[in-house]
């Protein structure tokens, strides 16, 4: 399972202002990364130019490559559809779909072709027992979504998107609109996680990514200033900047 | 002093508006007890169910409320798929820019376009060119034209009132964009498009002027036990011609020759009236519980 | 391109299928029968598209009801539309439908060369006669009373003989059949010019209405929509009767036309013998008001001189 | 605590677009296709609408020779012999304008009732009135306006109760829902934070809601008056019942007058297609026609200050 997956001289441009500048990163097997870094850095769009996410905005326009074993991602030529099945992402704010709980985990298999009710069941079990959340839902699977918690709605995001089995998980910034018991849990779903699939994780708060994440790295107006090891980073790092910034001196 | 003089003035204010609100549901009151109070006394099972009389008393309007109803159905067949298909388009397929701004334009100048010259249109091109003669399907052609920016635009807002998070979402899982549009944005856009539905068929009720050349002005007897939709006599043939509530009131209040004509006319108008009251009653309440259905969540917003 | 190959695709197809649809309009825009069983008169089949006069229009849609009760013509549908005579005279002469119903001869309309090719089929007589609101006394008014009138020379009913009561005219718009009758036989005018202040109403039952309740109008109806709701006044001391018309007294008349491009088909044919039939003119013609062609003593050509029967 | 089968490895060609196309590739086609016709088709309904009015309200000109001038500035109409359709034309602006007058100020109240002065209930109350008002079909408008408001006219006014002052109050009560609705959404869309600063500095309501309230939102009022305006100026039915129909400028308010809508009702169906009555018809459903698109380039204009 240990595919090579990172960028190369990755640029996005909103018009002709250019948000990311040509990042080269490589997001090493099992592991988890963390982007740290003032708001307005360019974190979250090189983020979400991972699974072309930014070709949603008309205006946006990626260039450079995507590495995943051997094909770009970034090529015109690759089915976006197709890569996005491998990616899952989540968002700051659940975004559960206007669905029952046991819908919004179904959606994505069944859409795969999945027909049968047994298999859909396990993999709903499955997906709700690796986001931590199956104890809590396993009776009402069929009540609406919405009227679960805000953790509990981020979780079960969380579980949507693992049960299409993607490769890497995206994260952009999934706790800051939860409180500290529910991003507890998810923090802790992160960590369980990193041995199955490979996670990138946006966040403003930089206990959270010394917590949680192997790498981190340290983005300032669109450039990656320092990319290492997360206790390298958060006790020497090379760069002066970034140690203003993990001292909190700016930003 | 200056204090005085200004609290006297927002006291005068308030009751102004007050009294002009009023004013307005004063109005409504009473027009719609004028008709209704006026038509009601000749409402009954007879006049709703009997065909209209040319010269002796008595007539009923039961085909024209047939075809009325019968032709609100064949211009939402129509109306809907094209509706929703344009509304889905401006909403998401549409790039914003010159073309999509062109053609919201347009399509704006369309809806307020006046009914009596779709009318001539749908005489000209329907009636002749497309040879459809006078009749239902001509009719229910014009209608949707006169109805179909109503309903792009109805749907295009509903669409975009979709929390913007439901779309990303649904790109993240791997769906694809008519997927997204079909299963998780529709069913959330569907409340408020129904009751914009609804209120057009409203709208769609109470229209003669652009029928007047098209539906025409007289309706075959019907025989209401021959349902085969090729013969000319059954009432569900889409090509005969059918006159409808709204444009029988006109031509019994100009041309009625019964003695009992404007009898005739009022009781119409008041089915027509209480038919439309109930359409938008509907189509409020209708709203309201799907809304409630919806976000049954205890998330209060 | 790609993306725009979609939009490009469908705006071609649709353009076929508009053209697809213009070019066979004329095959089946005439209504006639052709498909007329030719043994027996019972084996008519097919329909019948009448369009045109509003004011003929109920007349035309009686009979057309008979007719399909008719269990000779069981198979036959008649459909009665209204319009105006300027629609009904257009459609006909454009093979959109098979018969033209016009209170005028087809010359006043439409332009010589197609008037030509129709075939007037003569089927009722219309009356009109002035009426007025019943506040008005005077019951009697001359030619060039009506005249000076309608041209705007009196505007007071005091110069007529009535109280002194502004006269308030009701009458119909310009491109209107009636109106033009009335002008030609009752003023010996054409083409009046529309008076200032005066209201303009085109369905009968309006200007009824409209005579009965605003005190000083003048206006003018068929017989048919005369009630006690409005005052009837006589021409030159002429009474507005049947039997006045026939002998040809009362010179306010028109003929009802039915026209048809050229000679009609068999199912046409066989429902304008049956409006002529005396079943028809008895009953039908005669409870609705109008006058039986068959009654009349004189008769009378497009440019209006009247020879005797 | 099965996996869902092997995850499929990543390799090259997985990733490139499959020359059997995959499901969801044809669900976007037909998406793309769909809604395409759709909106192709409201477009060449909408151009060819605007192709045939055009052609047939030009002939007018070019074939018959009618001169532009006689038929904008001409007084008298007159068929086949003068064409001048300058009563029409008056009539029909002068019954908007007054109608817009009347509508404008009674919406303004009736929205600030129900966003300023009494937002819960009031709303519950008014909305749904309004909304009916617009629900009543202009038929049956007409006959009110024949039966109740020309002889009210008639009897305490004077005149002969027909005229653009019956016209513009039939009009005032039917535009009446669309101006209303559409400042509703214009003053419930201003920033809440406005009012209580306002309010805040020891304003009286009246003059939050005069000095800053409407005043940042007056291009968007503004639109729903010229909203309703073209709504009025389009509508036939119940205007011919209302307005006497003589072709002149009329000398007062309560004189027989006419607009272009009720002339084309009245006279389209008589006069026989191709004639140069029925083609100056035309030309005055051309006029309407423009005026539309006047009323909403003007909306656009008002749209684009209404940068709030």
């Amino acid at each position: 399972m240990s595919q090579a997956f990172g960028t190369e001289h990755l640029s996005v441009f909103y018009g002709d202002f250019e948000a990311v500048k040509g990042i080269s990163l490589e997001f090493p097997a099992q592991s988890v990364t963390a982007l740290i870094g003032p708001s307005g850095c360019g974190k979250s769009t090189f983020l979400r130019s991972l699974n072309r996410m930014n070709d949603t905005i008309s205006q946006a326009r990626t260039t450079g490559h995507i590495w995943m074993n051997g094909s770009d991602l970034n090529d015109p030529a690759t089915d976006v559809i197709k890569l996005r099945q491998q990616i899952g992402m989540v968002w700051q704010k659940p975004n559960p779909f206007f669905k029952s709980i046991y819908n919004n985990i179904a959606f994505g298999p069944r859409y795969r072709g999945m027909k049968k009710k047994k298999q859909l069941d396990e993999i709903v079990e499955n997906s709700l027992r690796k986001a931590a959340l199956w104890d809590e839902v396993k009776d009402r699977l069929n009540e609406s979504a919405l009227s679960l918690s805000g953790g509990q709605q981020q979780r079960l995001c969380i579980a949507r998107a693992l049960s299409v089995n993607p490769n890497i998980l995206l994260l952009d910034e999934p706790a800051s609109a939860l409180d500290p018991v529910s991003t507890g849990k998810i923090e802790e779903l992160i960590s369980e996680l990193k041995n199955e699939l490979r996670i990138v994780i946006v966040t403003h708060n930089m206990q959270q990514a010394a917590r949680v994440s192997d790498y981190t790295a340290y983005f300032y107006l669109g450039k990656m200033i320092e990319r290492d090891k997360t206790d390298k980073i958060f006790t020497n790092p090379e760069n002066k900047l970034t140690q203003d910034y993990i001292s909190g001196r700016f930003g | 002093m200056m204090i005085k003089k200004a609290k006297r003035a927002d006291k005068i204010a308030t009751i102004v508006i007050c009294f002009f609100a009023m004013l307005i549901v004063a109005i409504l009151v009473g027009l719609l007890g004028f008709i209704i109070v006026r038509g009601l006394g000749h409402i009954n099972w007879h006049f709703l169910t009997s065909a209209p009389q040319m010269i002796r008393g008595g007539g009923g309007i039961g085909p024209q409320l047939f075809n009325s109803v019968f032709l609100l159905i064949l211009t939402l067949i129509i109306t809907v798929p094209l509706g929703w298909g344009g509304g889905i388009y401006m909403a998401e397929y549409a790039k914003p820019g010159k073309i999509t701004n062109v053609i919201r334009l347009v399509v704006e100048v369309l809806s307020s376009f006046p009914s009596i010259v779709i009318g001539l249109f749908g005489l000209l091109v329907l009636v002749n060119a497309f040879g459809l003669g006078f009749s239902l399907l001509a009719g229910a052609m014009a209608l949707a034209v006169f109805n179909l920016p109503l309903m792009v635009r109805t749907t295009e807002q509903a669409f975009r009132a979709v929390p913007k998070e439901q779309k990303e979402a649904g790109y993240a899982l791997g769906l694809s964009k008519w997927k997204i549009i079909t299963s998780i944005l529709l069913p959330v856009a569907l409340p408020s498009l129904i009751t914009g539905t609804i209120l057009a068929s409203g709208r769609i009720f109470g229209e003669a002027a652009a029928l007047m050349f098209t539906a025409g002005m007289s309706s075959p007897p019907l025989d209401f036990t021959d349902w085969n939709p090729l013969s000319s006599r059954s009432p569900i043939n889409p090509l005969r011609p059918a006159e409808t509530l709204a444009v029988h009131i006109w031509k019994v209040n100009s041309e009625g020759l019964a003695p009992d004509a404007k009898e005739i006319a009022a009781g119409a108008s008041a089915v027509l009236v209480i038919l439309i009251l109930c359409f938008n009653l509907g189509a409020r309440w209708l709203g309201r519980v799907a809304y409630r259905k919806f976000t049954a969540a205890k998330r209060i917003d | 391109m790609k993306k725009k190959l979609p939009f490009m695709l469908t705006i071609l197809a649709l353009m076929l299928t508009l053209a697809a649809c213009g070019s066979n309009n004329d095959a089946s825009g005439t209504g006639g029968s052709s498909e007329a069983g030719g043994e027996t008169e019972s084996k008519l089949s097919g329909s019948v598209l009448a369009v045109g006069s509003t004011a003929m229009q109920p007349l035309v849609e009686q009979v057309g009801q008979k007719f399909m009760a008719d269990d000779k013509y069981k198979e036959v549908t008649v459909q009665v539309q209204g319009g105006g005579s300027g629609t009904g005279l257009t459609q006909v002469s454009e093979g959109q439908s098979d018969i033209g119903n016009s209170d005028v001869f087809g010359e006043e309309k439409l332009d010589a060369d197609k008037a030509k090719e129709l075939v007037d089929h003569q089927v009722a007589v219309v009356a009109m006669t002035a009426v007025v609101n019943p506040g008005v006394s005077v019951d009697d008014l001359t030619k060039e009373q009506l005249v000076d009138i309608f041209t705007g020379k009196v505007t007071n009913w005091k110069d007529l003989g009535g109280e002194d009561q502004k006269i308030v005219i009701v009458n119909r718009p310009a491109s209107s059949g009636t109106r033009a009758t009335f002008e030609k036989f009752a003023l010996g005018e054409s083409k009046l010019a529309d008076l200032e202040g005066s209201i303009q109403e085109d369905s009968s039952g309006t200007v009824r209405k409209l005579v009965a309740e605003t005190p000083g109008a003048i206006g003018y109806l068929a017989l048919s929509y005369l009630d006690d709701s409005v005052k009837t006044v006589k021409y030159a001391g002429v009474e507005a009767t049947v039997e006045n018309v026939e002998k040809g007294e009362y010179p306010v008349w028109a003929y009802q036309h039915m026209y048809t491009k050229g000679e009609p088909s068999e199912t046409v044919k066989a429902f304008l013998d049956y409006m002529l039939s005396p079943e028809v003119q008895e009953s039908d013609v005669v409870e609705l008001g109008y006058i039986p062609v068959s009654g009349m003593q004189v008769t009378r050509d497009a440019e209006g001189n009247v020879t005797q029967k | 605590m099965g996996q869902m089968g092997k995850s499929t490895s990543l390799n090259h060609n997985d990733m490139k677009k499959s020359k059997r196309r995959e499901k969801h590739y044809w669900e976007e086609w037909v998406g793309r296709i769909y809604t395409s016709i759709c909106v192709v088709l409201l477009l060449v309904v909408i151009v060819s609408i605007v192709f045939f009015v055009s052609s047939k309200g030009l002939a007018t000109f070019f074939e018959n020779g009618v001169s532009l001038k006689e038929f904008f500035t001409g007084r008298t109409w007159n068929p086949d012999e003068s064409f001048g359709a300058l009563p029409f034309i008056t009539g029909s602006f002068a019954v908007t304008l007054l109608a817009a007058l009347i509508a404008g100020p009674l919406g303004l109240c009736a929205a600030l009732f129900m966003t300023e002065i009494l937002p819960g209930r009031g709303k519950r109350i008014l909305q749904p009135a309004v909304e009916l008002l617009s629900g009543i079909p202009s038929v049956v408008y007409g006959f009110i306006g024949l039966s109740v408001i020309v002889p009210f006219i008639r009897d305490y006014i004077g005149g002969q109760g027909f005229g653009i002052l019956a016209g513009c109050l039939v009009l005032s009560i039917m535009i009446l829902p669309t101006i209303t609705s559409i400042m509703a959404d214009a003053l419930a869309s201003l920033p809440g934070g406005l009012r209580e600063s306002s309010l805040a500095l020891g304003a009286t309501r009246w003059q939050t809601i005069s000095r800053v309230v409407i005043p940042t939102v007056l291009p968007a009022l503004l639109t729903g008056v010229v909203l309703g305006m073209a709504r009025a100026f389009g509508e036939a039915l119940a205007v011919q019942m209302v307005i006497g129909n003589a072709p002149h400028v009329p000398g007062s308010l309560t004189e027989s007058a006419a607009t272009l809508t009720s002339t084309i009702t009245l006279s389209m169906g008589n006069t026989a297609m191709g004639s140069v009555h029925n083609n100056a018809l035309w030309s005055m459903a051309l006029v309407l026609l423009l005026m539309t698109f006047v009323f909403v380039i003007l909306v656009r204009l008002l749209e684009r200050r209404n940068r709030i």
